[in-house]
């Protein structure tokens, strides 16, 4: 496992192939890459309008905390045989990556499981803000109700 | 006791104010306390009770909102309130 | 929409980004990399050993249509903005990629389900077949009922 | 009625045969009917019924085992048979 908090870009490939490489038993990868959509548009007032840039505010010391948490309940829950995350931090312009969440197993149920499961907890518990800057002034992102019923796909009776 | 408080995001900018040390009196001993001794500082500080679904973690680990009245807090704890996260 | 049935290898991080450069509504890229495993073994007699290589054998003419079937089929279900399909045939040895799935859409919710949809497809219904070379020869694999199960799940009323 | 037959992996091994041209009498009219013709041949060519799960295609389209009975043949129509697909 490798939990990234960073503000400089990644490398979507070399992340992927290195999560097989040197790997006997990988036989499946699953990756997912978030990126600020570049149509990405904010509220304001009655209208929206174009967003030109958004900052990811984070709770340092608490961060990568959290994501080694949700990864180590992954891990629990499928046979995997490596994962990697990285998010970034910092001013991130409308088409720039955010977030990197890779998953390697030796079939595909269990690394695309386990990836989608590490996106929606991520979604929900791990301390990120986003706040995207409008012509009139910056504006935070509100947490939206579908991440929160995407993640409770995965609650357990424990 | 003294704790090590912190404000991120939208309530950081509303309170103007990321972090403070704070030494809270014998009466305030849950997570849930703090937020209502906080709250009694008035002005901005009612947003703590009034701001709808603000979150908590406590000593770096998020608490769910119920689970603020079973928290208990320690000399040194710190205590960190904030919105929904929103990263991904 | 892009398939492709080749023998080369593909690069992995080229056709992720690929997905989401000059489309402004994308958010989310979700991808699967299929590998020969490693530690691949194949049933000889009463016991297993390594393999030395597997053969992909397809039907050609027929396998672009298949894979182009199953990803209209995925579009017409999520809303997505792109989809990259690459399946390579003859020989390849353990460690080397197979296939690549590569789906961006607005959302991860639809561009996770599409990615997991098409490969539970690609495994149930394009034409291919792999052979593994062992010690003592060659050896078709068999399909696998847990494939069908998958392909299942995304079964509708119609 | 002519059709342009093909045999993979697996069975084309045991058939010793990648393809071939047939012509086909009028009692042959759907994939079911040449399956069974084709068996009639006897030796290797039985496992077309005997050998579980054989999947085939009608121009290039793969058919469901019991969409074989309802899958008319035509004039020039392709014909697949092969074991179950293991792509991916």
């Amino acid at each position: 496992m490798s939990v990234s908090v960073q503000s400089e870009d990644f490398d979507v490939g070399a992340e992927t192939v290195a999560l097989s490489t040197g790997r006997n038993e990988v036989g499946a990868v699953a990756t997912f890459v978030g990126l600020v959509r570049a149509d990405k548009c904010s509220q304001v007032g009655a209208g929206t309008t174009a967003i030109a840039a958004m900052t990811l505010e984070h709770y340092p010391g608490m961060t990568e905390k959290a994501l080694t948490e949700i990864v180590t309940e992954a891990e629990n829950r499928w046979p995997l045989q490596g994962v990697r995350v990285i998010h970034r931090i910092g001013r991130l312009q409308p088409g720039e990556r955010i977030v990197f969440v890779g998953v390697a197993s030796a079939h595909r149920g269990a690394a695309f499981a386990a990836c989608e499961f590490i996106m929606d907890y991520l979604k929900t518990r791990a301390p990120f803000w986003k706040k995207e800057e409008t012509p009139i002034g910056g504006q935070w992102v509100d947490a939206r109700e579908s991440d929160d019923q995407a993640a409770a796909r995965w609650a357990r009776d424990s | 006791m003294k704790l090590e408080l912190r404000y991120f995001a939208g309530l950081r900018e509303a309170l103007d104010c990321a972090g403070e040390s704070v030494d809270v009196p014998a009466s305030v001993a849950t997570v849930a306390d703090l937020r209502q001794w906080l709250s009694a500082r008035g002005g901005v500080w009612e947003a703590l009770t009034t701001q709808k679904n603000l979150r908590s973690a406590l000593d770096r680990t998020m608490l769910v909102l119920h689970a603020e009245a079973q928290s208990t807090l320690h000399e040194g704890a710190e205590v960190a309130f904030f919105p929904p996260v929103t990263g991904g």
